[in-house]
This record gives C-alpha cells, sequence and structure tokens, in this order.
C-alpha cells in the first residue's frame, strides 16, 4: 500500500517552519541551510524561515501555508516544546487543522545553546529536523480528553504567603483549605517587629488579615496539621490531612487563657518557640497574643499529665466551656480540590555551621531572627535590645551574609538580608543610642525604598565597613577590646585589616529551603532546584507554575523573598489557581495508551504494571482493558506488552522507530 | 546533504541517541540550554513521556540503525511523575545489557542515568563523558549503516485504527 | 596494626625530643614503629617556593619508599609524619597526584629513574590521629601511671595539620588533643588561638613579625590561665619556646612557659624516664612542675 | 616627606595575560571568581604586614598588576597556613596562588635583594637538591650570614644553648642515594622545561 492509499487526502503534505529566534538560533545555527535541506526530505512541500516564528506574523505564515498549500502537517524547528508546543498546536487548530499533527523539534535548548562548533550545531539541527518529518509522518488526529475540576483550593502553609493567596481565592467565592504545621498562622511574619523600608508595624499590617482568614466563610482553617498524602492530578486531587491533637478542643475554646493562669506551674519555665527560646512558656500556652486562631495548646512533653498521669489538671476546672481534651486523638481528614498553592516558606540558615562566628559559643552572638524577637515590643523583652546577662550593648556589629555567597554552604543571594540588617541597625541605634557596624561584601538594595532607606541610615551614622568577617572572638589584643567579642575584617575600601570590639554580634543569617522540603516534593511530585528550593515551570514565563498542571507556588518556598514579592506571587499563585478552576475543566493531552483488542493475548503483563490500576482484565473476551479516565500516559504498558496490543497515543512504536531512524540516518 | 564519511577517513565522530524523560531529563537538557552549557553535538535526544516508556525494541533499532551508543536518562529512583516507571527502565536496563552481550555488542555502548530537571551540569557531563566513552570504544560495527535517508515509503506500516477510520481531515 | 615512620629533618635536629618521646610513647605502648629507610626532605613550605613539581617528586619518592617497605593494612601503608609541614606537604602532593593524571605522569616517569614506583597505596596518619583514633583514649589511659593532675594546658595545634587537608579533626575548633589531656588528667584551657599560625619560617627570616606572633600566642595561653604549651610541631615548638628570651625584651609582660611536645606529655603522664622524652632538652625546663606533680601524686598515692 | 608618585595606571602598564599564567601556574581557576569579600585578608596572621593584603594581590594578579604584584611583601610574608584557603566562600586556593607568585618571582628574578625569605628557600633548595635532606643548623647560619650579619651577635646565645641541648646537631644530613634522587629532580626539570 502507498502513501497516498492510506491518507485519503493525497498523503502527507508536510511544512517546516526554521526559527531564528533573533540570533539565539540564527547566530549558531545556519538557518537558512536547514531550511533548504528541509526541502529536500520526503513529502515536504513548503519549508520556510523566520525571525520569530511564535510572534503573530511567524503564526499567520503557518496557517496561512496550511490554508494555501494544503499543508496536513507542521514542524516548527525552534524552542523547546515545554515552552511553545501549545502555541504552534493552537496554530493548527485556528487553520481548520487537527493540533497533533504537529511535531516540535528543539533547536535551541537542545542545540544551538549547548554547541560550540557552529558547523556541529547545523548538522545536529538537521538530523533532528528529519527524524521529525519521519514521525510526523506516522502522526494522527486526536481529541483532548474534557475533564471536570473541583472548585476547592489547597493552601499549605500559613505565613504571608499562604494568607494572602487563601484570602484571594474565598474572595473569590471559592473555598480554600488553609494547613498550617504550626498552632498558628502567621509565619516569620510574625514574628517582626518592623518591615523595611517603610518601618510599619507587621503585627498592624498582618494581624488584621489573620483574622479575616480565621472568620472568612470560605476558608477551612486547620492549623497544627500537616498534609501527609495528595493523590490525582490537575483539577482533580485527592489529598490527606493529619489534624494533630492539640488537647483543646477548637471549637469550644474562646481564648479567654484563664487555663493558663490556672496551670499548676506558676511560672512559664519552658524554652518558647515562637520567641526562639528568649522566653520562656507553660505547658499550656498559646504562641502569642495574636495567634490566629486564638486557641490553646497543651504540649505533652512538658505538661505533667502527659508525663507521669499525676497532675491536679487545674486547667481542666478553669475551663468554663469544658474545651480542655486530654484525650483528644489526632484526625485524618480528606478533601478533593482543583488545585494546589505551596506555600510552606523557608528556614533561616543555622549558624552554627560557621564556627568562626562564635555562634552558640559565645551567648553575645545572635541571629538575626532572635533580634527581630528583642526588638519586638511582644517579644521577651518588651522591645528592649538587652544581652542575656541584661546589659545594654553599647557596640554592635551586625555580620551580613552569613551562609550566603558562600560555596561551601549556599551559593546564592539571600536577597532580603542586606535589608533587614539596615533595619535591624536601625531599630538597635534607635532603641539603645548604640554605635552600629554593618558588615558587608556587597549593599543589595534593589527595591522600591530600599536605596532611600540605606541613604537614611548612612545618614543616621550606622557605620558600613565592607569586608566579610573573617572571625569573631573573644581573644583580646589591646585594652579596650578587653571583655568584649572582637570582630576581625579587611575594611577592604580603605585596604587594611581591622579589629572592632563589639558587645553584640548580630549575625545576618540567610534563607534556605525547610528542611522536609525534599519529603514536600516529593509528596506533590514536582521537582527542586539545585539548592532545593520548589522549582517553577518557567523563570520568567511560568514563575509560579510547577512542572505538575495544577500545583503552583507562592512566597520563599520558591526561593528567596521578601514580604512584597511573596505577596505579589501569593497574588498571582491565586489568579492561576482560580483560571483552572474557573473554567470548569481542564483538557488533558491526549497521550493514553489503548489496547488493540485483536493483538491483545490476555496474557495480564500491563495489568501489574500500571501506577493508576487503569487496565482492568475482561474475563468474558479475556482481553485487557484500558480506562482511559485513569490512565497518566506514562507507556510502561506499551513498553511491556509483549504481542504490540498495547500503544499510546502521541508516542506510538511507529512514531519512535521513525524518529530513531531520522536522528541516524542523517549525521 | 552530506553523507557521512567512512570511517577512517576522519576521526571518529560517535552517533548517539538519548531517551529522555520529559519531566525529569529532557527538562534538565533544557536546563544545561538555558545555561548555555555546551556539550558534545553527538547527543540526539528523543523525548518520551517517561523512561518507563522505553521499549528494549527501541534500542536495538538505535543500534541498527548505526548508533554507536544509546543513553537513557530518568528521574531518580522515587521521583517518577509516574510514581515508578523508572524503575521498570533501570530493569529493561539490566536486562538489555545481558542481550547486548550476548550479541557481542560492548554492554558499556548502553548507559541509564538518573538526571532530575535541576540538574543541567549533570546533562554535560553526562553528554560528555558517554561521548568520550563511545568515542574510546569506536564505531560500533553491525550491518551496513543507511547514508542518505531512504524513507520506506512502500512500506509504511498501517495506521492505528484511529487514523484508518478516516479522522483525518 | 603496624606503622611506618617518617621523621623529616626537624626531628633529626631541632626538634630530636619530639622523635624520642614519641618513639618511647609508641614502644611504651607495645606499637611498632619502623622508620621508613633513606627518606628524603619532604619537599615543604621552601622549597614549594622554588619548584612544585620537584617538591612533589620528593613527597612521592617517600611515598613510593612507603609502599615497598611497609606491609599494608586495610589496603593501605600506614604512614606517620609528626611535624605538621611534613604531614601536610605528604598529603597534599598524595592529593593533587591523584586529582591530577598528567602530574602524576610526570612524577612516575621521573621516579622510574631511581626505580621507585608510586601506586597510591598509602595512608599519611599524624601520630596524634594515630594515638586518639587507632591506639584509643582508653587504651591509653590504662598506661597512665602517674596522672597530671592540677595542670593546666594550652592546647595547640597550630595551622597544618588541621587544614586544609586533613581529616582527622575539626579546621576550626579542633578538639582531639584537648581529649587527650583530659584522659591524661590535665585540664585544657580553652582559649581561641589553638590553630593560628606561629609564623613557621619567618621566625628566622623576619624575626620581628614572628615574635609578636609567637608573643600574642604565649601571652593569651599565660592570660588563659596555662601553666604550659603543648604543640604537635616541631618548627610550632622551637619558635613559641626557644626565642621567648628576644620577646620577653621587647615585651616585658611575658612570663617564661613551657613548650612541650604532646608526645613529652603522655610519656610523662606514663611515668616514662625524661631523658627518654628529650626533656632535658626543653629550653625552658619543666622540672618545678614535675616536681609539684610527682609531690601531687605521692599525695594521691598516699 | 615621601616622594611623590604618579598613581596612575596606563593599560600598556599592565599586563593582560598575567590572570592565565598565575591560573595555569597555581592551578586555582576560581581565582576569576573573587568577589573581593575580604575574608582572606582578615583571615591571614600576616595580613597586618602586607603591602597589599591578600584580596588586593587577587585583584591585581586579575586585572595585570604584574610588576606590582612580583615586587609586593606580600607574598613573601605568606607563612602558607592556608587559613584563607580554608575560609574562602569562593574556594579559591589563595595559598597555592601565593606559591605561584613566590616562584614567578623567583623565575623572574624580580623579588627584592637581600630579601631573606627567597634567600632561604633558595638554601633550602639547593641543599635539599645536593643531599636530600636538610641540616637545619647550617640552613640558618648560611641564612644569617648572607641576609642578617649583624643580627648573629645577638642570636649566638640561643644557638649555644640549642648546641648544649643536642638541638643543633652540625654534622649533616644526607640520604644514601643522592644520584639517585638528583635524577629524579632532573627528569622532573627537563618534564617541565619541555611542557
Amino acid at each position: 500500500m502507498r502513501a497516498h492509499e492510506i491518507y485519503p487526502n493525497g498523503g502527507p503534505r508536510i511544512g517546516v517552519y526554521v526559527c531564528h529566534c533573533g540570533l539565539n538560533i540564527a547566530g549558531k545555527v545556519d538557518v537558512h541551510e536547514v531550511v533548504e535541506f528541509a526541502k529536500t526530505l520526503p513529502f515536504v512541500v513548503v519549508a520556510r524561515e523566520y525571525k520569530f516564528m511564535c510572534s503573530d506574523p511567524g503564526q499567520e505564515m503557518i496557517r496561512e501555508d496550511i490554508r494555501e498549500h494544503r499543508l496536513n502537517r507542521v514542524i516548527v524547528a525552534s524552542c523547546s516544546p515545554l515552552l511553545h508546543e501549545a502555541t504552534f498546536r493552537r496554530v493548527l487548530e485556528q487553520a481548520g487543522q487537527n493540533p497533533f499533527f504537529f511535531q516540535m523539534v528543539n533547536i535551541r535548548e537542545h542545540v544551538s545553546w549547548v554547541t560550540e562548533d557552529p558547523r556541529e550545531a547545523t548538522e545536529k539541527a538537521k538530523a533532528l529536523v528529519a527524524a521529525a518529518v519521519r514521525r510526523v509522518i506516522f502522526h494522527e488526529p486526536l481529541q483532548r480528553r474534557r475533564v471536570p475540576v473541583k472548585d476547592h483550593v489547597l493552601v499549605v502553609g500559613g505565613g504571608i504567603a499562604g494568607i494572602h493567596a487563601a484570602l484571594t481565592l474565598a474572595d473569590a467565592g471559592k473555598h480554600v483549605y488553609l494547613v498550617e504545621r504550626e498552632p498558628t498562622i502567621g509565619g516569620h511574619m510574625a514574628m517582626f517587629d518592623k518591615t523595611f523600608p517603610t518601618l510599619d508595624c507587621a503585627a498592624c499590617i498582618l494581624t488584621p488579615k489573620m483574622s479575616a482568614v480565621a472568620a472568612h466563610p470560605n476558608i477551612t482553617l486547620w492549623t497544627y496539621s500537616e498534609v501527609i498524602q495528595v493523590e490525582g492530578f490537575v483539577g482533580n486531587f485527592r489529598v490527606r490531612v493529619r489534624r494533630k491533637p492539640r488537647y483543646v478542643i477548637e471549637e469550644l475554646c474562646v481564648g479567654c487563657l484563664q487555663c493558663i493562669d490556672a496551670c499548676v506551674y506558676k511560672d512559664a519555665r519552658f524554652p518558647d518557640e515562637f520567641n526562639l527560646g528568649l522566653g520562656k512558656r507553660k505547658p499550656i500556652y498559646i504562641p502569642f497574643p495574636q495567634a490566629t486562631p486564638r486557641v490553646v495548646l497543651i504540649d505533652p512533653e512538658t505538661c505533667i499529665w502527659f508525663k507521669t498521669g499525676k497532675c491536679k489538671r487545674t486547667c481542666l476546672e478553669a475551663c468554663e466551656r469544658k474545651a480542655i481534651d486530654f484525650e483528644q486523638q489526632e484526625r485524618i481528614e480528606e478533601i478533593e480540590v482543583g488545585a494546589i498553592i505551596l506555600a510552606t516558606g523557608f528556614k533561616t540558615f543555622d549558624a552554627r555551621r560557621i564556627p568562626e562566628y562564635g555562634y552558640g559559643k559565645y551567648p553575645n552572638v545572635y541571629t538575626a531572627l532572635e533580634v527581630e524577637r528583642l526588638v519586638n515590643a511582644a517579644g521577651p523583652t518588651g522591645g528592649e535590645v538587652r544581652l542575656r546577662d541584661g546589659r545594654v550593648p553599647k557596640r554592635v556589629g551586625i555580620i551580613h551574609c552569613v551562609g550566603s555567597r558562600d560555596e561551601r554552604f549556599n551559593r546564592y543571594c539571600s536577597r532580603v538580608c542586606c535589608m533587614y540588617s539596615l533595619k535591624l541597625a536601625h531599630l538597635i541605634k534607635e532603641r539603645t543610642g548604640a554605635e552600629v557596624y554593618n558588615f558587608y561584601i556587597d549593599m543589595r538594595t534593589p527595591g522600591k525604598g530600599y536605596e532611600e532607606f540605606y541613604d537614611r541610615l548612612l545618614q543616621e551614622g550606622v557605620h558600613f565597613i565592607r569586608g566579610r568577617v573573617a572571625e569573631v572572638t573573644d581573644w583580646a589584643i589591646t585594652p579596650e577590646e578587653e571583655g568584649k567579642l572582637i570582630i576581625r575584617v579587611e575594611d577592604t575600601l580603605i585596604g587594611v585589616v581591622r579589629r572592632i570590639p563589639v558587645d553584640m554580634v548580630v549575625l545576618a543569617v540567610g534563607l534556605e529551603p525547610q528542611p522536609d522540603a525534599e519529603e514536600v516534593r516529593r509528596m506533590f511530585n514536582i521537582s527542586c532546584s539545585k539548592e532545593g528550593f520548589f522549582l517553577e515551570r518557567h523563570p520568567k514565563l511560568a514563575p509560579v507554575s510547577t512542572f505538575t498542571d495544577g500545583i503552583f507556588l507562592a512566597g520563599a518556598c520558591q526561593g528567596p523573598k521578601d514580604i512584597p514579592d511573596s505577596v505579589a506571587q501569593a497574588g498571582a499563585a491565586a489568579a492561576e489557581a482560580l483560571a483552572l478552576i474557573d473554567k470548569g475543566y481542564v483538557e488533558l493531552e491526549p497521550n493514553t495508551a489503548y489496547i488493540v483488542e485483536e493483538l491483545c493475548s490476555g496474557c495480564k503483563t500491563c495489568i501489574s504494571l500500571c501506577p493508576y490500576n487503569a487496565i482492568s482484565f475482561d474475563e468474558v473476551r479475556a482481553i485487557a482493558v484500558i480506562n482511559e479516565a485513569l490512565c497518566k500516559g506514562c507507556g510502561t504498558c506499551v513498553a511491556a506488552c509483549p504481542s504490540g496490543a498495547a500503544r499510546q497515543h502521541l508516542f506510538e512504536d511507529a512514531q519512535i522507530f521513525q524518529e530513531i531512524e531520522g536522528v541516524l540516518a542523517y549525521v | 546533504m552530506s553523507e557521512r564519511p567512512m570511517e577512517g577517513e576522519r576521526s571518529f565522530e560517535p552517533r548517539i541517541v538519548a531517551f529522555f524523560c520529559n519531566w525529569c531529563t529532557y527538562t534538565a537538557a533544557d536546563l544545561a540550554g538555558t545555561a548555555r552549557m555546551t556539550y558534545a553535538p553527538n547527543i540526539r535526544i528523543i523525548r518520551l513521556m517517561c523512561s518507563g516508556r522505553l521499549d528494549p525494541q527501541f534500542v536495538l533499532a538505535a543500534f541498527r540503525h548505526g548508533a554507536d551508543g544509546v543513553l537513557i536518562g530518568g528521574c531518580h529512583p522515587g521521583d517518577c511523575h509516574y510514581q515508578e516507571g523508572n524503575y521498570k527502565a533501570l530493569r529493561r536496563y539490566l536486562l538489555l545489557k545481558r542481550l547486548l552481550r550476548e550479541m557481542g555488542i560492548e554492554e558499556e555502548r548502553l548507559r541509564l542515568e538518573w538526571i532530575s530537571a535541576s540538574e543541567g551540569d549533570r546533562v554535560q557531563k553526562v553528554a560528555n563523558e558517554f561521548t568520550e566513552t563511545i568515542r574510546r570504544l569506536g564505531p560500533l560495527r553491525l550491518a551496513p549503516r543507511p547514508g542518505v535517508i531512504r524513507l520506506p515509503v512502500a512500506a509504511l506500516p498501517e495506521p492505528s485504527p484511529a487514523a484508518r477510520e478516516g479522522a483525518l481531515p | 596494626m603496624s606503622y611506618l615512620y617518617f621523621p623529616g629533618c626537624s626531628l633529626k635536629g631541632t626538634g630530636r625530643a619530639y622523635e624520642e618521646s614519641l618513639l618511647a610513647v609508641f614502644r611504651a605502648l607495645g606499637i611498632p614503629l619502623t622508620e621508613l629507610a633513606d627518606w628524603n626532605c619532604c619537599g615543604a613550605t621552601a622549597y614549594m617556593s622554588i619548584d612544585e613539581h620537584q617538591a612533589f617528586a620528593l613527597a612521592a619518592r617517600n611515598l613510593a619508599l612507603a609502599e615497598s617497605q611497609g606491609s599494608p593494612a586495610d589496603g593501605a601503608v600506614q604512614l606517620i609524619a609528626p611535624c605538621s609541614a611534613c604531614y601536610l606537604v605528604l598529603l597534599k602532593a598524595q592529593q593533587c597526584l591523584a586529582a591530577d593524571i598528567a602530574l602524576c605522569q610526570e612524577i612516575t616517569i621521573a621516579l622510574k629513574e631511581e626505580g621507585h614506583c608510586y601506586r597510591g597505596r598509602v595512608r599519611i596518619r599524624h601520630p596524634l590521629d594515630v594515638l586518639v583514633h587507632d591506639v584509643g583514649l582508653s587504651e591509653i589511659a590504662r598506661h597512665v601511671r602517674q596522672p597530671l593532675r592540677g595542670l593546666k594546658i594550652a592546647c595547640y595545634y597550630g595551622c597544618q595539620i588541621v587544614r586544609p587537608f586533613a581529616l582527622f579533626d575539626r579546621p576550626h575548633d579542633p578538639s582531639t588533643m584537648d581529649d587527650l589531656v583530659r584522659i591524661l588528667g590535665a585540664e585544657p584551657v580553652s582559649w581561641p588561638l589553638k590553630t593560628h599560625c606561629c609564623g613557621g619560617s619567618l621566625t628566622g627570616t623576619i624575626p620581628e613579625v614572628g615574635w609578636r606572633l609567637n608573643y600574642l600566642l604565649l601571652r593569651e595561653a599565660q592570660r588563659r590561665g596555662a601553666h604550659l604549651i603543648v604543640t604537635v610541631c616541631p618548627l610550632c615548638q622551637f619558635n613559641l619556646e626557644a626565642y621567648q628570651d628576644q620577646i620577653r625584651q621587647r615585651y616585658p609582660d611575658l612570663a617564661p612557659m613551657p613548650v612541650l611536645y604532646f608526645t613529652q606529655l603522655i610519656g610523662m603522664a606514663m611515668g616514662l624516664p625524661p631523658r627518654e622524652l628529650g626533656l632535658q632538652r626543653l629550653l625552658i625546663p619543666v622540672d618545678g612542675l614535675m616536681a609539684a606533680l610527682s609531690k601531687e601524686g605521692a599525695h594521691a598515692r598516699a | 616627606m615621601a616622594a611623590i608618585e604618579r598613581r596612575i595606571r596606563y593599560e600598556s602598564e599592565l599586563d593582560p595575560s598575567f590572570a592565565r599564567e598565575i591560573i595555569a601556574f597555581s592551578g586555582s581557576p576560581s581565582l576569576m571568581a573573587c568577589i573581593q569579600c575580604g575574608t582572606c585578608s582578615s583571615a591571614c596572621p600576616l595580613s597586618l604586614y602586607m603591602d597589599y593584603t591578600p584580596r588586593r594581590i587577587i585583584a591585581m594578579v586579575r586585572e595585570g598588576f604584574k610588576q606590582e604584584v612580583l615586587s609586593s611583601r606580600t607574598i613573601w610574608l605568606c607563612a602558607s597556613c592556608y587559613a584563607c584557603t580554608v575560609e574562602c566562600p569562593k574556594q579559591i586556593r589563595i595559598t597555592d596562588v601565593m606559591y605561584a607568585l613566590k616562584r614567578y618571582a623567583i623565575r623572574e628574578g624580580v623579588h627584592p635583594p637581600r630579601f631573606p625569605i627567597p634567600v632561604l628557600a633558595r638554601l633550602f633548595y639547593n641543599t635539599v637538591r645536593r643531599r636530600g635532606r636538610l641540616t637545619e643548623s647550617w640552613t640558618v647560619l648560611r641564612l644569617y650570614l648572607q641576609t642578617m650579619p649583624l643580627r648573629i651577635p645577638g642570636m649566638s646565645s640561643l644557638g649555644w644553648k640549642l648546641l648544649r641541648r643536642g638541638r643543633f646537631p652540625l654534622r649533616p644530613e644526607g640520604i644514601r642515594d643522592r644520584q639517585g634522587l638528583q635524577r629524579v629532580l632532573r627528569v622532573v626539570e627537563r618534564q617541565e622545561v619541555t611542557a
């Protein structure tokens, strides 16, 4: 049988379009030569080049050719299909063609950008085009599957990013589940006193949003809870959430805090997590006064009843609403959502990893986060900057880039440290009148009003010494250094080494991925970048999407970010989620597997291989049957089928064999 | 159109077919491009949705049609987008190695690598290393290789039922 | 396990007491130590300043000798280098040869001239590492006859045994010697200069510079209440001990501070005869301290 | 008052290939990644005596200030304690860069005359090449004679004390197979020249 006999409209008529991508491709690949080569390939009716194929005129050119030359197959050789495959498939659709008669050739990411020699790059491009021509001949018309989406959204993480995303979606009328691991939402921002560069009070701008979350009819807030399982796919995720027992019935507690007063421990004596151990709490406690929900919890690690079973349990009597429940068990909730936003935040760099800075060795070396609590009016010292021995520091050194811009720890710049160091310098100087020294490598203040804030600090007389500190020591050489911490640094702008004695050292620790980012990533089936932050689909064009459809990112879980950027990204993630669920359905790539019934021998090999239980066995006909609604298109069954009965749309054996021959026939 | 020169005419340039999974390794190769990490031009990447789609026949076909080496790239164990397709790929890879040995093909000509979406540098490293390995092994001498494109139009396999049913526009 | 021993030039000169005490302690612990026959200079600092590859060849010759003379344990010959400079250079050469194939070939060709061959099967060890990790603190504790109770000691590691190539202790805040000193009954003082540099050969070339560095080290040890400083390197010991008169002329607040090798200290605690430990070679004697100690010991026994 | 000097540098006075040479010589390509943070200088126990801090040396190497770098005291003051190498956030092997600069300066003969450190290096080198080992006593004596003869009286009492305690043996040390070692070193030398 000849090709034109198989194909009713006279056999394949292929158009090949090679993109210059400005100079991105044309700067390396001889595009003209590739086009001329394409013209020699079988079934190719037209071959053209253009500066930007993805632009309107480029698309129009293809549409016109389809009409004029009755093309029924199109190949575009340009960038990665992950970027523009959808664009060009749409072009075919617009010209009245089935969009799957299309094949994209990646001659930018896989050729021009990675090949040294222009000659070799051109040859490689030709080989890939040849392969695509062979492949596309065997393409078939396919229909996209439409699947309805659940219109609920899960937001994981209740920091400022998660809060903002949840509120945005809830205001748009969508139901949101907000899951937070800690007993309260608020995240890192709740720990801050002021925010840069405006010196807004963090609590003043955050707590209204926290209460709004608690009060919103469209938000189900689950604090002290963790996502433990995620199944399904875009539009139809099934999620299990573990709600840890707080031993207080949330619905009954009104936050009067009388139980805390009544606790048999008269004094707070356990290190308080929210204040990073700088303050103390009782076994029954609330993390901080504006905690949301305003519900107490009991820490079984420190509560006498849990430890010994012997306690008067005065808290029980103190609670008029009988909200305390020592028998409370953890609960597993199951929800179905159409989209998921991850806003799991960051952790700060562990300063102990740089022993030369003396954190954990010298009591007057603090991390910046600890100092945030010290300067916070609601913090353990009531906002007074006092050292552990009660003294007010007269000289303070702030060391930038702790754990950042360092090949041994994190190579990246943490972006927020310069600005928060300026803020802390200002607050410390304001509260204590101390001489404050900033030790920086480069000042990074790109942001609205940031440079102006730096200027203000310069004028306030804060010292800025350009140099990375090698060591903090208590080794005094001169009398004025006695009893102080000495910071040894090269003042690089002057070119001399200086020793600067201070009373207090603040380490501007960088931002790192959460310690369990790797497990979270696996649970949600997304990727991490090298440094361990969640990976966005495209750094510029899809900055809040992931490679898994329906899962979006917001805030510092994607990379170090300040509050304005986190909020902006949270808004963007909410909009993406909204766009997805508001449509009511998603279209899935038609790359499912199917069984050619007459070939199936009923060996059942495929059935056990399918991770989604999409294949069942028809006992009557003794053949395998694939439920295309459940199939996700991995093709594992296809590769395993001994009789060739299992096949996969878009990745047919014939297509791939042609591609293999194509890349090899022309080298 | 340039015909592949006879071996010995100029230094041997290995021909390598790479099967990369859509979610990890193919994306990593895109990242290598975005980061302009140049590597040996000998690698020809074919995209599959999952390394689990890799039919052992693909590898054999590649060798039959003139590949000197075949590279398989998938997600790291535990990271498969489809849960465990990569484990299936691993099994088939091990089987293939034995098969190749039986056929007198050096088993180093087949390589499996786990490369995650963020490991662009690993694509570069593996591509270069593998090209060097194959260069050292020299050309794979099997049946005569096709030089120019000879599309076997007369022998086009039957299209799938969908195409036959006249769904074509 | 048996060990080969690479003394290095200093242990045959100013550091003779280091060699004597090291051999005495190992003998007393029953660990065989064989001196590497026909060893040559390790190729240290000064040589490396003139010609790096020749320095590597010098180091590699010693490693090749070790391979042919030693009996391997766990696949490698154990070679002890007590001098920090030798330890560092041998390690550096080993790591550079392993990392740089061209260099390795060059050195292999050169060594063939003398009929030697280095195959990379030597493990270079510092005696502090061997004593703490191979022999073990409990085994050493078993041999302590005369605990050094009441003695406060500044443990001085110097620079080259902890960085950048060594792996047996933390480069910023090493603790193996402190642990060892504690086992001997003495008290290590907490001081921040454990790994600060003594100036190396600068005491000989630009004396004022070297003297100031050593003054700062000695003064800080003194201020932290140390009775003596213990070192692991012949050059450190010499710098800290030999120039104290000169230093005092410039910085009069410095009291005499004895500086011992850690092996001498172990020997003292094990009750070995002072002459076997080379204590008579010290410029600042420890007789007074010893007397006080033995009185204390007698006290304890009574 | 010090003489007034012109401080401007014209491009023609710089050596654009210097950085490349030093990278090859020291095997530390990360030299180019220096962000001029100054950690090396502040970690260095000797930077307080240096005319240029180590950080500035790196900057000057990178920009081709060959004359200034090779004639600076800094490279000779480096005691090879490796503090900078361990601390450098860009993992530049600064100690090896200093070694490379010393070797370069000695090869070009541009180090300060009668400066004791290169003299010691040369004495050390010659002795080891000839005998395979170093005899500390003779090396120190020669060094003082050549560079600091006036200091000998001040040091004589120390020398005497060391002699009496057997720590200054005057019997020269050496290995048995000196010819063999010299052959080895000559082969290395030849290979380096051809390379």
